[in-house]
């Protein structure tokens, strides 16, 4: 039972992921009066992939054909666990909020290791970058992983997001709101979004993601932007049902779950028009303003868990 | 006990067939015996030391598994009680994993035909000190044990006599490693002289004897002598420069097992003793490791020398390991048992497991970069198409070491994550504010060697090679990629198999903490999850992971085959905007860690310029130099200073011995008139 | 054995007086600029010391130490004495023994020296006024004024005579203290120095034959 | 008895052979073969002592006990190894540009003086005969410094000969007053010069002459035992010295000079009780170490390296009897045997690389261990030995003393022991890794024959079994001595 209903989360967070990154496009599309692509664009992109040959380059190594597979492999993993609709998963045994975050540096280090496979400038550049971003993102992750998990008295996420659910106005102390704008802060730079990343260009200058992801084509593109698309839906669920858990299903009785997909789909929907307004205020940063960004999310997190154990006594 | 007589057999089998092997071919024969000549004796000594080697991993495992072999005594002809070798729950993992590494290490040695028998008889030797530094229950034999660890191991990185490079890191190595075998000594011989005895319970009464605040003064020293082994900054500068310089198998060797020694030492002197860990021992320890992750980590990451940067990173986990002790004795001192045994149990476990990675990293990257001719990255490259063995062994190696799940080093991490946390949440004094920076630190120094090791196999193994040297290199024999194979296989065991590891350490674990945990609770569910008491309050699985992945790995491929849309792959030249790409076009070593070392630039004081040499137009130069260096701070701020005041002091006396026969007289006169006029 | 007060008054104060004249003699040596000068003082302080021997035999009547007197006659008193000289006048050694100090202030640091060796000496004996009360005190003085002879002269011939000097003054405390070692160890003794004293002549030659100089200030090649 | 008589007898005679033979094969031969029988009956005494107890001869001029057996035993050692290695080594030096115009033979004879005056001087059971066995020994090793007619040799023959003279007189100061001391208790005077009898009557002692004879002592045989700051002479006589000589004056001279000043201490702790003299020892040591310090770390000649390295060593047995426990003392006197050992073997394969590079300045040496493998390895060994670092004896013989200071609860001395030691390490692991290692040189040429080494490879065979075994007589032959000094 309750592993069937940890499939169907890793289904629903995989079937919806592109549609979620759709949505965002389209409302930023609409936000700068464009009508832009319509939402299912992604799938469109996805099967044309998939039908394309898939090309690598002479110098790649067979970890260039592994990565694909693997990258999405460990996100679906991931996404077995989180908490999406029913706060407990049949797999939360294997993996908790740290697992989850060291599961996705693998993805990052494959991803990156790829990049550096045929040899080319852009991988390089991107993979360096990549690499020294997510080196500075991981301090403040983690702080507030210790912030929720001190909150919660677990890393597990299941137990996390029933804890702040259980205590009505949890969410409301100081700790709470501040871990929870250090990680919104993690995940844009984590998910490549504007002002870390721009998902929307091939510009040398700024593309990381892109740049990694360039010298792929076909099928093993395909997997690497579903997978990619993946992971930021896993990342938004997250900020959403451990920070936020409203509405999430305490026990799976059949009402419960449906208001539980109703408020995951409006909190993520609340969260895709907050990216593009803030994607269409504001203008990427220059690479090594980032630090400082990523330096901030430190400080809020740092200020977070102090305040955190301050009140606590 | 039913192998209460094999295990004996065992471990005197392991300890005098090392020893053998060692001598055999090192004792000069006259030319009449030329049918023994030194190479053959050598080609006989190899597998003897081998099944030593392994013989010695089964006598540690035995000792997991609580069997005590009989100790080996014999009678030096000194004062005091005979030297004594033995088997104890604290010496067992560090047996295993030497017995493995030294077993491995030595079957993948593959010498030139024209080199001697010199290094294998070093190698086997120094093997037999590391043994002998573990097994040994007498101080002064461990003493013994421990300075000729110190030679041998110095003999090994001086291997290549006229690389001056080589030369000057044998030298610091041996003066830093003998100062801190001097406190240890010291340590050690003052407790033995209160005791009367070398024995270990002794010396432990003895201190118990002392007044606190003697012990705590005692008990300090020798683990900063420890330290040093252990390397911990800053007094971990010989660390960098000994360990590469070894030939392979042997910096496998050091950094795998020989760096462990230091936390063995840590262990048995500076918490396993009455009253210790003193008070401050724990925060300090944990305050000094994090320094030195981040130190190694950083450094680990700007270095483009495959082999130092490897050596950085054991710096990184060095750190790494005694953050996890310091934390687990300040849980200790503040009251939290079962979270000092967490966070124990993640310091042990990542011992062993960091031990094997290590290794193996040395042993593949090692063996490859000796096959393309350069320890330099910027010379390195396309080594996974060359080489696609040894190429899965690095890259199982690298992501290890970056402390990916479900591999060999990230369970330990994820212990102490969890040790953190909870201390945290229970509030311990210090803890409070040692677990937040501490969790940001471990965060940011795996973040860091996780870059460093990405760029360590990108750069050397992925992409194009920059250098004919690499564009032509051969893999190693196949024999010596099995055996590295082997040793992946068992970094993976040791991190899939993660709980049952951690259960298994239970005894040395116990017999550190003493009762009130047993690390076995750690494990839930036969093996399969690692999971935190009370109430399971969170739990991993590596190999439910690992499955995980794999079947979905395995689901997707299906898909795509099962749709059948183009499964072949046509391979083409990587496009470059068009013009034709050649190797200097991708990034270096350099280039890849731009943007850390730029970000880091005020914390390591990195030096750059760029100097055109020939101008072109003037927005395109034709040609540049760019430089770059990382100044190795540790070495200009702390040491150079105190070898200038030594040397600035010995010129000046110096002009003691002036050469005049009078003032040497007058030194006679003064002394003699000062002493009638004093000492009569 | 004791000897009551009384009846070595005379002795003990000829030889207090033969003892002052020891150290005197030293003095000069140490003061004189010519190396043939020192000798001569050394020749006079073997002799004082010669007679020292003499009474002291004469008041204990000891035979061996008539012997010991007149061995020290033959060899300090006669044959070092003209031996030095000899290599004195072979050599180049003629020149100027010129000194590191000036005389006076020679004078004023041997004044120190002696005061030291008595005041550190003569409290051994608390209030007794023996022979040895004085004597002891003496050589003390005298055997730092010889080192400070080889330590302040340049010539190496004024330093064999420090050397020497220092050996008178020990023997003048063997004689006065214990009335003479025994015999055999005397006898070594002097032989031991006769041969130190040939070797020591040897190498002046030596030096002065490979430094042309008998100036042992110049002997700083070997340092550090 | 007769053992005795013939073991101080046995090196005069050969150098009376010697004379005569002169550079004719026969000449070494006889010199090897004199100094092996001095070792054969050194052991043979040894281990009669070991049998019977200390025993008198000669009517009391003579002695045998422990200690005497021991000095004995280290001085036939080394006079063995150098002899042995002379055979080769100065018919080597003699053609080459050192060539003395001396009478062939006179270096032998003069070697076996010093041997013989050494051996005198550690079995005279009355302190004046010692005294004339150490005046002779400086007497005969003064013309042996000054053997080669180079400039440099007469100065450091002039400087050692000085500075010697000098002490020993003062040390014959000490002896007169130490008879002084005991002058009144001895029915016939000839028995007040006898070690013997002082040690039994010493509780009656007058205490105020044996503390003033002790200070003259320390002074006197400190000079020729190289304690500083009168060690002066020591770096000079043993660079310019011929190698073999050197060896046997590092070895087995400041031994035995030494061992004079324990026999003045050994009355003194039993007169005045152990404060006074141990005291003085222990700083004297300390200072010897700590003078010692900057000439090592400094130092562009192999030889005065060696010499600083022995005041060094000298200074540390010093201080082992300073630190007075039984432990301590044991470990002293072991430290004589194996620095003993290391320092001659250190001489020696010198004196081979010497003539191979053409210089002893050390920034001429490098990559030994490439240029010849069986020098480069024994050179090795002695690096270690001096440095004490196992599998060498003299690190068990060093930690011994300092578990003995520790036992005695003197901390600071062992500290500051400590400390310098590990300076003394740093210095002479600088020195040996820029010789042994690096680039050999073009020039290198040993010149001497293969079985040449053979008494190095004996001297390293013994440093290293010794480091991990003691066998049981040596043992009980160490504590005995030991107990000679202090009950």
């Amino acid at each position: 039972m309750s592993l069937a209903l940890a499939l169907l989360q890793a289904a629903l967070l995989v079937a919806l992921a592109p549609l979620f990154s759709g949505t965002i496009a389209a409302i930023k599309a609409r936000l700068q009066m464009r009508r832009g692509a319509p939402v299912w664009q992604r799938y469109a992109d996805l099967a044309r992939l998939f039908r394309k040959e898939s090309i690598l380059s002479t110098d790649a190594s067979w970890l260039a054909r592994a990565t694909p597979y693997v990258v999405l492999g460990a996100s679906l993993t991931v996404a077995t666990w989180v908490p999406v609709l029913f706060a407990s998963s049949a797999t939360s045994f294997a993996g908790d909020l740290v697992m989850t975050v060291a599961l996705l540096a693998l993805v990052r280090v494959l991803h990156a290791l790829a990049a550096l496979e045929a040899g080319t400038t852009f991988g390089g550049m991107a993979a360096s970058r990549h690499m020294a971003l997510a080196a500075l993102a991981e301090p403040a992750l983690m702080l507030s992983v210790f912030t929720l998990a001190i909150a919660a008295g677990s890393t597990d996420l299941a137990r996390i997001s029933r804890a702040v659910a259980a205590a009505p106005h949890g969410w409301l102390s100081p700790s709470h709101l501040l871990a929870l704008s250090a990680m919104w802060l993690v995940v844009i730079s984590e998910s490549g979004r504007v002002p870390v990343d721009n998902p929307a260009t091939h510009l040398e200058l700024t593309m990381i993601h892109e740049g990694m992801v360039l010298d792929y084509s076909g099928r093993h593109l395909a997997l690497l932007e579903w997978a990619a698309t993946v992971r930021q839906m896993v990342l938004f669920t997250l900020v959403v049902n451990l920070f936020l858990p409203w509405g999430i299903a305490l026990e799976p009785s059949g009402a419960a779950l449906g208001t539980a997909l109703l408020a995951w789909i409006g909190k993520l929907l609340a969260c895709a028009i907050v990216v593009a307004l803030g994607e269409s205020l504001t203008a990427k940063l220059r690479l090594f303003r980032v630090p400082e960004f990523l330096g901030m999310a430190f400080l809020l997190s740092l200020l977070a868990l102090t305040s955190n154990s301050l009140l606590r006594g | 006990m039913p192998l209460a007589g094999l295990d004996g057999a065992l471990f005197a089998a392991a300890i005098w067939g090392l020893a053998a092997a060692a001598l055999f071919p090192a004792i000069p024969l006259p030319s009449r015996f030329a049918f023994l000549s030194a190479a053959s004796r050598a080609a006989i000594a190899r597998p003897v030391a081998i099944a030593g080697a392994l013989a010695l991993a089964a006598v540690g495992a035995l000792g997991l598994a609580g069997v005590v072999p009989a100790p080996l005594r014999w009678w030096p002809g000194l004062p005091g009680d005979p030297f004594m070798l033995g088997v104890d729950a604290l010496a067992a993992p560090f047996l295993l994993l030497l017995g493995l590494l030294t077993a491995i290490s030595l079957a993948a040695r593959h010498p030139g035909p024209e080199e001697g028998p010199a290094g294998l008889v070093l190698h086997i030797g120094f093997a037999v000190a590391l043994a002998a530094v573990f097994a040994a229950q007498h101080a002064l034999l461990l003493l013994v044990a421990w300075e000729g660890m110190t030679l041998l191991s110095a003999a090994l990185v001086a291997r290549d006599t006229r690389s001056a490079r080589a030369r000057r890191a044998a030298y610091v190595y041996l003066v830093i490693s003998h100062i801190g075998a001097a406190a240890i000594g010291f340590g050690l011989m003052r407790l033995a002289a209160l005791a009367g005895s070398f024995g270990f319970p002794d010396l432990a009464a003895a201190l118990g004897r002392l007044p606190a605040g003697e012990s705590a003064a005692l008990v300090s020293l020798m683990s900063a002598g420890f330290a040093v082994k252990l390397g911990l900054a800053p007094l971990h500068v010989w660390l960098p420069l000994a360990h590469p310089e070894a030939p392979a198998p042997v910096s496998a060797l050091l950094s795998g097992a020989m760096v462990k020694a230091g936390l063995y030492g840590l262990l048995r002197f500076g918490w396993q003793m009455p009253g210790s860990p003193p008070a401050g021992w724990g925060v300090t320890l944990a305050v000094i490791g994090l320094f030195t992750a981040l130190v190694g980590a950083l450094y680990a990451v700007v270095e483009s020398d495959a082999k130092r940067l490897l050596a950085f990173s054991t710096v990184k986990n060095a750190g790494l390991l005694a953050l996890a002790l310091g934390i687990a004795a300040t849980l200790l001192r503040a009251g939290y048992v079962p979270l000092a045994g967490v966070a124990l149990a993640a310091c042990l476990y990542h011992a062993v497991g960091h031990g094997l990675a290590k290794g193996l990293a040395f042993l593949a990257v090692g063996e490859a970069v000796h096959a393309a001719g350069s320890r330099d990255l910027e010379k390195l490259g396309g080594l996974a198409r060359r080489m696609p063995r040894l190429s899965v062994a690095a890259l199982i190696a690298s992501l290890s070491l970056s402390g990916l799940p479900p591999l060999a080093c990230f369970a330990g991490e994820w212990l102490l994550f969890q040790a953190l946390i909870l201390g945290l949440a229970a509030g311990g004094g210090s803890m409070r504010l040692l677990a937040p920076f501490s969790g940001a630190g471990l965060a940011l120094a795996t973040a860091l060697s996780a870059a460093a090791l990405v760029k360590l196999y990108g750069i050397a193994f992925l992409g194009r090679p920059r250098s004919a040297a690499a564009a032509n290199a051969k893999p190693p024999p196949r024999a010596m990629e099995v055996w590295l194979l082997v040793l992946a296989g068992l970094g993976l065991a040791w991190g899939l198999a993660a709980p049952l590891a951690i259960a298994a350490l239970a005894l040395p674990i116990s017999a550190v903490l003493g009762p009130g945990f047993d690390a076995a609770s750690l494990s839930g569910f036969g093996g399969l999850t690692l999971s935190i008491p009370p109430e399971a309050f969170a739990s991993i699985s590596p190999l439910a992971v690992a499955t995980l992945i794999a079947l979905f790995v395995g689901l997707v491929f299906a898909w795509v085959a099962l749709r059948g849309l183009h499964p072949g792959v046509r391979r083409a030249p990587s496009w470059a905007c068009g013009v034709s790409l050649d190797a200097r076009m991708q990034y270096s070593a350099l280039g890849f860690t731009k943007p850390l070392r730029l970000i880091f630039r005020p914390l390591i004081r990195a030096e750059s310029e760029i100097s055109i040499l020939e101008e072109g137009s003037p927005y395109f130069a034709q040609k540049y130099r760019y430089r770059s260096a990382v100044p190795p701070l540790a070495e200009s701020l702390v040491f150079s200073p105190m070898v200038q005041a030594v040397f600035w002091i010995s010129t000046q006396a110096r002009r003691l011995q002036a050469g005049s026969l009078h003032v040497y007289l007058a030194y006679l006169l003064v002394t003699l008139v000062a002493l009638l006029m004093l000492a009569r | 054995m004791s000897f009551p007060l009384g009846e070595w008054l005379p002795v003990s104060s000829a030889v207090n007086l033969l003892a002052g004249l020891f150290l005197l003699s030293a003095l000069s040596a140490v003061i004189q600029r010519r190396v043939a000068g020192a000798i001569l003082g050394y020749a006079w302080n073997s002799r004082a010391l010669a007679a020292i021997a003499a009474v002291v035999a004469s008041s204990t009547g000891e035979r061996h130490i008539w012997i010991a007197a007149a061995l020290v006659l033959a060899t300090k008193g006669i044959l070092i004495p003209r031996l030095l000289r000899r290599t004195a006048v072979r050599g180049r050694a003629r020149e100027e023994a010129e000194s590191f100090v000036g005389a006076t202030t020679a004078m004023l640091l041997c004044g120190v020296l002696v005061v030291i060796g008595f005041t550190q000496t003569r409290a051994l004996f608390g209030a007794s006024r023996t022979i040895l009360a004085s004597c002891l005190p003496i050589s003390v003085a005298t055997a730092l004024v010889g080192l400070f002879q080889m330590v302040s002269h340049r010539a190496a011939l004024a330093q064999v005579v420090g050397l020497v000097l220092i050996e008178n003054a020990i023997f003048l405390a063997a004689i006065s203290l214990t009335y003479g070692m025994p015999l055999v160890v005397e006898m070594g003794v002097l032989l031991d120095v006769m041969v130190g004293v040939a070797l020591l002549g040897f190498f002046v030659a030596r030096i002065e034959e490979s430094f042309d100089s008998a100036d042992t200030s110049l002997l700083t090649s070997l340092k550090g | 008895m007769g053992l005795l008589l013939a073991l101080v007898l046995v090196a005069p005679v050969t150098a009376a052979l010697c004379l005569p033979l002169g550079r004719t094969r026969w000449g070494a031969t006889v010199s090897v073969a004199g100094a092996a029988l001095v070792l054969a009956l050194a052991l043979a005494l040894a281990a009669r002592v070991l049998a019977v107890g200390p025993f008198l001869a000669a009517r009391g001029w003579l002695h045998a006990d422990a200690l005497g057996a021991l000095l004995a035993c280290i001085t036939g050692v080394t006079g063995l190894a150098a002899t042995w290695y002379a055979r080769s080594y100065m018919a080597h030096e003699e053609r080459g540009h050192d060539a003395t115009n001396w009478a062939s033979g006179r270096f032998e004879a003069l070697f076996h003086l010093l041997l013989g005056s050494l051996i005198v001087a550690s079995l005279a059971n009355n302190l004046g005969l010692m005294w004339v066995g150490i005046e002779a020994s400086t007497l005969s090793s003064a013309l042996l410094v000054g053997y080669y007619r180079r400039p440099g040799a007469v100065e450091a023959g002039w400087k050692y000969l000085i500075l010697c003279s000098v002490g020993i007189t003062l040390a014959l100061f000490a002896t007169v007053l130490l008879y002084y001391s005991g002058i009144g208790h001895f029915a016939e005077r000839s028995v007040g010069l006898q070690w013997t009898a002082l040690r039994d009557l010493a509780p009656v002692l007058e205490p105020r002459f044996v503390r003033l004879a002790f200070l003259f002592a320390l002074v006197g045989y400190g000079t020729k035992a190289g304690l500083a700051p009168m060690h002066t002479w020591l770096p000079d006589a043993h660079s310019q010295a011929p190698t073999p000589v050197s060896a046997l004056l590092s070895a087995a001279l400041l031994a035995v000079a030494l061992g004079a000043l324990m026999r003045f201490h050994a009355l003194a702790v039993r007169c005045v009780g152990p404060g006074f003299s141990e005291n003085l020892l222990t700083i004297f040591g300390l200072l010897s170490m700590a003078v010692a310090v900057p000439f090592l770390l400094i130092q562009s000649d192999y030889k005065r390296l060696l010499a600083y390295s022995s005041v060094e060593h000298t200074g540390f047995v010093a201080l082992a009897v300073g630190l007075g426990s039984p432990l301590a003392l044991l470990g002293g006197l072991f430290h004589l045997v194996t620095h003993a050992l290391g320092k001659s073997l250190a001489f020696l394969v010198g004196g081979s690389l010497k003539s191979a590079l053409g210089s002893a300045r050390m920034d001429r040496w490098s990559g030994v261990l490439e240029s010849s493998p069986p020098l480069g390895v024994l050179f090795v060994v002695a690096g270690v030995a001096l440095a004490g670092l196992p599998p060498a004896a003299l690190f068990l013989s060093e930690w011994m003393v300092l578990i003995g200071g520790l036992e005695a609860r003197k901390v600071a001395a062992v500290v500051t022991a400590l400390a310098l030691l590990a300076i003394v390490f740093a210095a002479l692991a600088f020195h040996w890794t820029r010789m042994a290692l690096g680039k050999p040189r073009a020039d290198f040429r040993d010149p001497l024959p293969a079985d040449s080494r053979r008494p190095l490879w004996l001297l390293a065979a013994a440093l290293l079994i010794l480091g991990v075994w003691l066998p049981e007589p040596v043992h009980r032959l160490l504590s005995q001595a030991a107990a000679v000094i202090k009950p």
